[in-house]
């Protein structure tokens, strides 16, 4: 729930959903703020300082600044811990300076600001010693370079840092916890928040009414096992929300929000692509949603560390 | 809006839970196996009936708990996790509230009679009857009737099921009967409580399943560290999970469509059915394969519940029949 | 008895490989997209030429090497490894054999002229056309009839497949025309060439994908060790191996199906498209996931050959489509 | 290939698949000296003495010996190396002392032979100090308790040895080296010689003339799936063959081999059982040939070992 002295609108949970079903009825698009609104905002609000927020966050509603994440480096991708880059103290300046690339960043090459991990203490182990830093992309030192995924999109970025500046009212959370505040946002991104059950509901209507045009006994057995999984999603959904809002949600089991909602938009788009036979190669909605869905089982971490993380905190199988 | 269960259907589960912890133990599935002592699952099923369960559907004046399926369901889903060997669902949600007015309702709420029903089957001559060889009563779901037997007033053939506890017969003669209700809705209600049942004792059954082979990859070591550490089995265990987790809210929510007669109920509970059977067919392969050969012997119990999947999982319609119902009902 | 290539499909096989790991850089691949220089893929196309390859299937009193299918399969497949793009398999495997009396075979086998095929469409009006925009020929396969038109012949419009390489075209009208073959056989014939070609197309690709994705997991680390050292990365490169392998034979043995004129080439030849089609999407979906991120840019080369593989694979009929033909051929 | 003098036929490996071929399309059954056939006997002809050809080799072409596979322990299943089954030395009696228990003995109920592998060198390591051993069954000291399979076979036995005397000549292969002697017979039970194409072109045979009966545009799809599996693994094997006779075979390609047929044999029942719909649970060659079908991809080696092997061998993933 986002306030209205921050630019929000104070909805509870299941206004939000109903509000995202919606939203993606109407056949809305994705949204470029959505890094900043899903990812970065919840961190704001639990741990900003009030100038934080008021600086910040209604700036980010209104869409006057768009806001990218800066976890993954070439060498820190499902090993988010072994970020690089680092961020030096200048006590003169009062502030930081950031130096290190990020990379993958989505929709980098259109945002205004980007929020992200930098070490700050090297001689600390892996997930120690990170820092949380909110940074403008028009920082004197700082180069964002495009780059185009494989649905045509030229949304991902590198993001370099040489030798950037920023001041310490930049800095999210205690020096050095980064992670911790991190941890947080990760923990949105995999679930509900990103992925609000609307958007497949959307899609297996879209579904479905391709079928109608034409298909066999086998293919319309594949909608309807999409048709069933987005079903299974919603209510999955509404009893994860119940949980939320009482307040006995656990917090891995955002892993199985990611690892259903990834798999099922795969399955989804192929079946598409199965019905569209020939067609499929063709440039258009379903072959470019194809092509996006195939992300999904790789970002906001790899379905193969979901797995991990299901085993591990949800089942109790041993780490090692 | 919230989403979650009645008070009364947790109190049923969790009583419910209390007694079948203590009384279904894996020698109480045995037993119904054949050469089994039937008599020790029959004293289990009196037991659950002075519990109140089996009248569960069944309106407080005649002796039952006047509860609707939302309230059931949770419940079934208990004793489908036990692997009780009786006709569960048949005679709880199925064939107690649709004999109230028959001279037998009684025997049946109390435990003493227990209602077997007759499956479609590829030979319709000799339809299946599943727990037939010592059931008291029989339903038949006919096109727009529903009919009930004396034990006495059929002829049945022993069939072998897949899993030995269902003492399975084929019904080569029927005689008499009585006409319990005539109508096509009586038998509409009648098959969207057994699917829904059913698909309630197939969560069952996965949890069981999933429940005993993380307990066993846990303790099992190959190669000096436990199997379960392994991250193939990791990842065979989280896909199975992933499979119950979400097939579970579409039966809850089945459960309350059909309560409150709901447009789409047909529809949610073909979904609950088609999502259960499926999870439970994964689950059972999975739990096999991570166990390793110790679930290729019958003195281990994972067995039990896996045949009992594999048995019930295809009954009231399989997953394809259901996927094909909702392919209807969206027009496709 | 032995399963083996024949020596003339080794010889073949082997110097076209030299040829393409020294011409058909990823750059070369590249150059089949939009805004990319055409000139440099028609230059290696010449190249082949001179080695024989395309007139493979041609007589040697035509100028070509007098070869069959058996002995293409393998030339086909390694082609298709290389990612160049250009209309191979129609021209090669379909068109030349079926040009042999037409003036512009010479162009054809000398590299001067390649050859688009029509594909049939969801939009029958409008067919597709891969690799029309820049072909020189264009070949329609009728009910019984192969047509033949030049270029110049054909009203088209560009349309953009999920692989730019392809420079699709839609036919919007076409206007003369040379009548090849006028017999169903001959029809049947360059529709099963096609089906064969694209299958070793797809073999080819498969095995690029797979042996990008292992040396990338070999050498990438996270977590301190290399990608390829997790389970979940050996079992899911274990399971694409296995289904490159065991779709290989069949397509090897289809075209020594098609090549003996066996009697049951046709179903053969299907089972090959299957397979290979099967394979090469699920080996696509595994490289990338094995990848992670960088193989979600198009900076990195996976997508080249994965997009080729989801444009092949629905093309010359997808794997369902060929399973519908031999369930019919197997009486069902 | 098996010599005449030794109770054989001297055929050749394609011979042989002839054979097997025409063996189950007649609709013969599995054969209950399988594992000596297919898995000692190979060994017994790399290993054996002349004295022990002589001895056991026409007994056992001539079924009058049946031999059990002494592998697994409730211990040691995967981690065959584990094996904690021992002999000890007997000089006197000019022997050994065998001691412990194998299980999971497919057929050990019927057999009267068993071989497999004790540890004589406590102090070696996992796969050092192993000897492979042939006993017979009413050695004094050795007791067979069978117990019942998943498809209600009574052959799986566990066997116990205490202090079962056998005397040298039925050592195979030389002392504290029984792990290079039985991984040969390993090798060939996971690839061509425990499952010819045969069984599987007879099953497909059979499934097809199920869906013949009645079967929906799904289920044809399914049968045909199959019916193409089995194909691949015809053709596949052929191929392998062909290597095998040039010598140019790789061995961990019998992984590949023992991989595929066990998810076809399973996949392909479980066709079956959705043709046969509410009649599936109901006892018959199908519902009995499903359960059969699910020790596959457990026995002779778990699918997930055999998958370590195929990315560790064949495709040179690195071991840890």
């Amino acid at each position: 729930s986002w306030p209205e002295r921050h630019g929000g609108r104070d909805a509870s949970l299941w206004e939000w959903l109903i509000f995202e079903e919606e939203y993606w009825l109407a056949g809305a698009p994705q949204r470029v703020t959505q890094n900043g609104i899903f990812l970065l905002a919840p961190t704001i609000f639990a741990f900003g300082t009030p100038d934080q927020q008021d600086r910040i966050l209604p700036r980010m509603a209104a869409a006057q600044d768009l806001w990218a994440q800066g976890w993954s480096e070439p060498g820190a991708g499902s090993d988010l811990a072994a970020i690089s880059s680092h961020a030096e103290r200048d006590d003169e300046r009062g502030g930081w300076v950031l130096t290190g690339q990020k990379t993958w960043t989505t929709r980098g090459a259109f945002c205004t600001h980007l929020f992200g991990l930098f070490r700050t203490d090297p001689s600390a182990g892996r997930h120690r010693g990170l820092t949380y830093f909110l940074v403008a992309l028009d920082t004197p030192g700082v180069t964002v370079r495009g780059f185009e995924r494989l649905d045509g999109d030229e949304g991902f970025a590198d993001v370099f840092f040489e030798e950037a500046f920023v001041t310490d009212e930049n800095v999210l959370g205690a020096v050095h916890e980064g992670w911790q505040v991190a941890m947080a946002t990760t923990g949105s991104e995999r679930g509900l928040t990103l992925r609000s059950p609307g958007r497949f509901t959307r899609a297996a209507q879209r579904l479905v009414e391709l079928a109608r045009a034409g298909s066999s006994e086998r293919q319309r057995d594949l909608v309807v096992q999409s048709w069933l999984d987005v079903r299974a999603y919603e209510l999955f959904t509404l009893q994860q929300v119940t949980g939320i809002v009482d307040g006995t949600a656990v917090s891995a089991e955002s892993s199985l929000n990611k690892l259903f909602w990834s798999e099922l938009d795969v399955q989804l788009h192929e079946t598409a692509m199965d019905l569209l036979g020939p067609e499929a190669e063709v440039d258009g909605p379903w072959s470019r949603g194809f092509l996006f869905s195939l992300g999904g089982p790789i970002y906001a971490g790899t379905n193969e560390i979901q797995r991990n993380i299901v085993a591990e905190r949800l089942l109790g199988l041993p780490r090692k | 809006m919230r989403f979650e269960s009645s008070d009364s259907a947790v109190a049923l589960r969790d009583a419910t839970r209390a007694l079948l912890t203590a009384e279904v133990t894996p020698a109480v599935v045995r037993a119904g196996w054949p050469d089994g002592d039937l008599g020790t699952v029959r004293t289990v099923w009196r037991k659950l009936a002075d519990s109140g369960v089996i009248g569960a559907l069944v309106p407080e004046q005649s002796d039952g708990l006047g509860l609707d399926e939302e309230a059931l369901v949770p419940t079934l889903e208990r004793i489908g996790h036990s692997g009780l060997p009786l006709p569960v669902v048949e005679t709880i949600a199925v064939a107690a509230p649709a004999m109230l007015w028959h001279a037998r309702l009684g025997d049946v709420v109390s435990g003493d009679a227990v209602v077997a029903i007759a499956q479609p089957s590829l030979r319709e001559e000799s339809p299946l009857l599943a727990f037939g060889q010592d059931c008291d009563l029989a339903l038949v779901l006919g096109e727009d009737d529903l009919r009930l037997y004396e034990r006495s007033e059929l002829t049945l053939e022993p069939a072998a099921s897949i899993d030995g506890a269902r003492r399975m017969a084929r019904i080569v003669a029927m005689d008499g009967g009585v006409v319990l209700a005539d109508d096509p809705a009586a038998v509409a209600s009648a098959w969207l409580r057994g699917v829904l049942g059913t698909a309630a004792v197939l969560v069952g059954l996965s949890e069981r399943m999933l429940d005993m082979t993380v307990e066993y990859v846990k303790q099992r070591e190959q190669f000096g560290v436990p199997v379960g550490s392994f991250q193939a089995i990791k990842h065979a265990l989280a896909a199975a999970l992933l499979s119950l987790r979400f097939a579970h809210p579409p039966v809850l929510a089945a459960g309350w469509a059909l309560a409150t007669q709901a447009p789409d109920a047909a529809v949610q509970v073909s979904a609950a059915k088609a999502l259960a059977s499926e999870a439970a067919l994964r689950i059972a392969r999975t739990a096999i394969q991570c166990h390793g050969a110790i679930a290729y012997t019958t003195e281990y119990d994972l067995h039990l519940f896996a045949k009992r999947a594999w048995a019930m999982a295809p009954s009231w319609g399989d997953a394809a029949w259901h996927r094909r119902s909702i392919a209807a009902h969206l027009g496709l």
